[in-house]
């Protein structure tokens, strides 16, 4: 107990001395924080630079310069300048996901949803298996030279990237990453289908890429590869991750409903308790690891409706800003701990890997959105225009995720530091290439853009009026189109599910 | 083809409606059946009663309207009628473009819909109508009136100093929509 | 990294395993503050607790039984049910002072602000001395007998405690708790007065508290006594301790109110940069070994008048009851954590001893008290009343910094035990028989209280006028009194301060 | 006493002002000796340049209104009337209460201060007057209308339709400051 508060004591009393020790993690995180946020606000004062440059791109190249000079400043075995995996999973990617889910508007999510799970569960599939396979079969025609030379002796090393680790690579970088994904289509306003289907693969997908990212490093661990059988253990890990983890966040949804329901006497907890349950959620799901952002995700979507009726106003704005004040500086610290661990990591370089490997990711996901689409279109009124496959393709990015997969592998793998390099080259690749141009490109092409305005109240009203109707004639008609679902969906949620969840009724 | 038609529906027929509503003609199939269906009485015409029987209706607060919808014109409707009025709702593509089946003609369909009182102008008497039912009991009568009273000056109407002479035009009505995608939300797959 | 975010690879493809190292410690913090709130909830919901028991003692209440619960089940060495002081003072208090400072009325403050410094410099001098030397001569005048007995032999061991023992233990029992205070005083609504005294005293007392109980820390440490140089050392100290901590936490208030003032672009970060700004106003004095708890209150005190105005509505609201909530929550865990902890203590129970320091603590205090109200009513204008100097002496509550504090002395001091079980005794006391208490006594004594309202308009503009027109007079008489202090400084806030640190003036 | 002030205090006009105002002699002799002070041109009495000369008047909105409060009754005070209005502002003591000296005296005093034109009815311009100078420029006068207007409304006054005829009186004035520590404001150390 002899570092703690105040008990300096035993060698005098000291006026001037330093408490460094006790202090030391708060003020580090303090610290970076406030740097991010310093950046955030001279990249906004700033005109010019908002123009050129996504503030993503701003902040990793901040991360970067501050590394570097951490680095001359105090060696490699700074604590400042590591990056922390656990930390990321922990405590930086659940706000983002939370708000996410939170601000997920229902209608459009249900109206996409068989698009969204589609590129969330085959469209990920396809991605991680074609890249893996295009970079193996590129590898043996000869097209990338991956062998692996030893830097003192000049000696080409045994061990090169093999059909396991291309698919391992594959699995890792297929995903699209939601924290990249929401900093980037925030700021330019496509419409709301393209929105949707973008931001809600980028958030479902982690189920697919969990299992994808498990199934690989056992086959890399063991020799000779996956039996059969194998192969259908990972097709039940994969219901039990993605089921479990919505399970959770549904059933924590459903908890934080009821007791928020009954905290009229106590309103000054309410914020605290929507966003601890919420994060309980999330490490629940993590503790069985299950998929911790399916369960806040869900967690968040299902409360929303019911624990807004159940607070009082000034707790939903509390909450409100709150969640998006935290998910706006978790994005920036992840950004600027990925130009950060730049600075400490090791760098494998090999271009021919990285630009099959980007050329890979945009074609695969090319011709698995024009496929998609294509079949979506078959059963929609208002069809996706074929810009808005463009930028649903070019919208791909992929950022600190996978960068945390491949940085969390195990050391003995020879090919680890080309993963991380490759990886890394990706992501700057998607996150600045893409990242600057999208929002010029939304322009030049015309995508159909969206104004968020709030509806006035007869739009409102004709909204609901033209749902009822159409419900009604596809009755008369006798099919059951997405009016039907909908109408029957709230028809149980205004009878059954506001009644048991909130408590507006009671007064 | 006037106010007689046969329990079949002949070539010639099935040809001129799919002129008439750009209805394919496999559609048109489709929906006779679902009319032959509902007409329980057999005699080629549907009413009301045909209509309310349907059960989903129980639950939905605008079944009167969308029921009386299809009576605007007569008590009775034939398959014409009733095809007709359905190509209202026909998703609006470029090449099959027809009379009732563009953003004009789903506004006017809505207008009818808000308008209970045929008088071709939407009174207080008419949105108290199309709301009452979609709010169900839960709203008091004075909140309701203020509702109604904000959408209308919201949709524009020339205040007068007497209550009950305010209404809302087609020209107003059309204006409120600028901004909904009734294309979209006033179409179905058939 | 092998215990990192799925990496549960290289033992075949887990369907069903546990994750518990790495969510351990975001799980356990969120399940005890959940557990916290829920007991909150309960006590605010049953209508017939908060009649009878302050919220505090069924937190203690309930740590205990919790504790004990948690011992039966996992033993002593249980992680969960360990009191941390680093915890304590690190994160659980700042909430709370700051929440103080924040809401501390300026003009209730200032005009009372020789009382409050008297009672927090002065009175926990004479208090802290007063109970040391009281228990000392008790001893030595066999009143009270500390004959340490050894509980296997049942001989007397030769430690007793000494009289710097005493005057220990008087530093670290002498001050007046905060979180106590705040938790009792905002539920007894007495009148203003009285309350800003109460809670200005708790509040600002610390560096004293601090000061004392290093000097006395080095006196046990050191055989022979201290020199007569070291008092001069301490003064020194005193005066680095607290007009550092109060310079930092201005500084750090100039800094906010500046950095707020260009944060026009970012609004969605304000109550990020208000609270982190804040908090590092804390750590930075706890660096230097300053009082964190006078730089945190001096920095939301400060800060608040100029950030406010910088910032937009929604984070003003966001700010407050987020800030509320923080401090609520803090409370109410530690005031289980006191419970908790008592059951790893291990009690060294001396009856004697701890009647007296109760009763010390009560008749120096009340002295303390009669003298300087009698002093300070000399030069009121509406005299502080008997009852409400009952209820000074009554509302001095002792909590988590005493019990802290004792808990952090080196385990080599004979009578470490028996200081922490006094100091037990002392808090229970204070919390529990005056805490339930205090509410019907100030209804008894018919004790003038104050109802919070918003003053109406009318209201506002006759105190601007009065206050205006007394300054007037009193010039016209020839007298400075309070009101010529307070224009004047309101003078120089709208003419400078204002212009300075807000971007209002700049619209 | 009337008039005529000689420049030195003989003790029963001491004794008559100690009995009217509450003040104690040392009191009396104090503020004796401050308007001697403030009296330049030593004629026994006050006017008003003679309080516009106080520096610190420079910075009070509100000076105006507090010299003003000396000549509501004449052009000229001498010492009684000097003191007899500073014994307004003498904390209320339950053994010493005079005249002026309680809550209704004080409140009387605040009114007066609001009615600037003095006619026993606080009408817009008296806000007018009074806030100006509290909140100085940078308040429009469209703002400050409202605040007035607010202000009056809140106070109880009867509207009428003419907006030019709207005041607040005493007995509404009183109502307001109900919750106002009168006594305690209103009050300052001799």
């Amino acid at each position: 107990e002899d570092d703690g508060h105040k008990s300096s004591g035993h060698h005098g009393i000291s006026i001037v001395s330093l408490n460094i020790e006790m202090v030391k993690t708060p003020l580090v995180l303090v610290v970076w924080v406030l740097l991010a946020v310093g950046v955030k606000v001279i990249y906004h004062t700033v005109e010019k630079f908002a123009k050129f440059c996504p503030e993503s791109c701003v902040l990793i190249i901040f991360g970067l310069i501050a590394g570097l000079i951490l680095k001359s400043i105090a060696g490699n075995d700074n604590m400042l300048i590591s990056f922390d995996s656990n930390t990321f999973f922990l405590y930086l990617l659940p706000p983002i996901v939370l708000d996410a889910g939170w601000c997920m508007p229902p209608r459009h999510f249900f109206d996409n949803i068989g698009l969204i799970l589609s590129f969330a569960i085959f469209g990920t599939l396809i991605n991680s298996f074609g890249i893996g396979l295009g970079l193996h079969y590129l590898i043996k025609g000869g097209a990338i030279d991956v062998t692996n030379v030893d830097h003192e002796s000049g000696l080409p090393l045994d061990h090169t990237i093999d059909l396991p680790g291309c698919l391992l690579f594959g699995s890792l970088i297929a995903a699209v990453d939601p924290v990249a994904v929401l900093a980037v289509f925030d700021s330019v306003h496509v419409n709301e289908v393209l929105h949707i289907v973008v931001e809600g693969e980028s958030l479902l997908n982690d189920a697919v890429s969990v299992v994808l990212y498990r199934i690989m490093t056992v086959v890399v661990g063991t020799e000779g590869g996956l039996e059969s059988k194998e192969y259908g253990v990972g097709f039940i890990a994969f219901l039990v991750i993605s089921g479990g983890g919505t399970l959770i966040g549904l059933v924590y949804a459903i908890i934080t409903s009821l007791f928020t329901r009954v905290l009229t006497h106590v309103r000054v907890v309410e914020p605290l308790v929507v966003f601890f349950f919420a994060y309980l959620s999330y490490i629940t799901a993590e503790l069985f690891h299950w998929s911790g952002i399916l369960a806040i995700i869900f967690c968040g979507f299902g409360m929303k409706r019911y624990v807004e009726e159940n607070i009082s106003r000034k707790s939903h704005t509390t909450i409100k800003y709150f969640m998006k004040m935290l998910a706006v500086i978790s994005e920036s610290v992840i950004f600027m701990f990925l130009g950060l661990a730049m600075v400490t990591a090791e760098f494998d370089i090999n271009w021919a890997f990285i630009g099959w490997s980007i050329i890979l990711c945009l074609v695969i996901r090319s011709l698995v959105v024009v496929v998609f689409v294509a079949i979506s279109n078959r059963f929609r009124i208002q069809k996706i225009a074929k810009v808005d496959q463009f930028i649903m393709v070019y919208g791909g990015l992929r950022g600190a995720i996978s960068f945390s997969l491949a940085f969390i592998l195990t050391d003995d793998l020879p090919w680890k530091n080309l993963v991380i390099t490759t990886t890394y080259a990706v992501i700057i690749f998607t996150v600045f290439i893409q990242g600057i141009t999208i929002g010029p490109l939304v322009k030049l092409l015309h995508v159909r853009t969206h104004e968020k305005k709030k509806p006035t109240l007869n739009e409102e009203i004709i909204e609901h009026i033209m749902a009822h109707v159409m419900w009604g004639f596809e009755e008369v008609v006798g099919k059951h189109g997405e009016n039907y679902y909908r109408q029957w969906f709230d028809h149980i949620d205004n009878t059954y599910l506001m009644r048991w969840f909130t408590n507006k009724k009671h007064d | 083809m006037g106010s007689k038609t046969s329990s079949l529906l002949r070539p010639d027929e099935v040809q001129a409606l799919t002129e008439k509503t750009g209805f394919t003609t496999r559609e048109i199939i489709r929906l006779y059946n679902r009319f032959a269906c509902l007409d329980k009485s057999r005699s080629g015409f549907l009413r009301r009663e045909d209509l309310q029987n349907i059960p989903e209706f129980s639950v939905n607060p605008l079944c009167n309207r969308v029921i009386e919808a299809f009576f605007w014109e007569s008590d009775e409707v034939n398959f014409t009628q009733f095809a007709t009025l359905l190509s209202t709702f026909r998703p609006i593509r470029s090449r099959t473009v027809k009379e009732f089946n563009n953003r004009d003609g789903k506004i006017k369909f809505l207008f009818r819909l808000y308008d209970v009182d045929k008088d071709g102008k939407l009174s207080k008497e008419d949105f108290h109508e199309v709301l009452a039912g979609l709010v169900g009991t839960t709203v008091q009568d004075k909140e309701m009136e203020k509702v109604i009273m904000r959408a209308i000056c919201e949709a524009g109407a020339d205040i007068n100093d007497d209550d009950e002479e305010i209404f809302v035009t087609f020209e107003q009505f059309k204006k409120t929509l600028n901004h909904v995608d009734v294309e979209t939300r006033l179409s179905m797959p058939f």
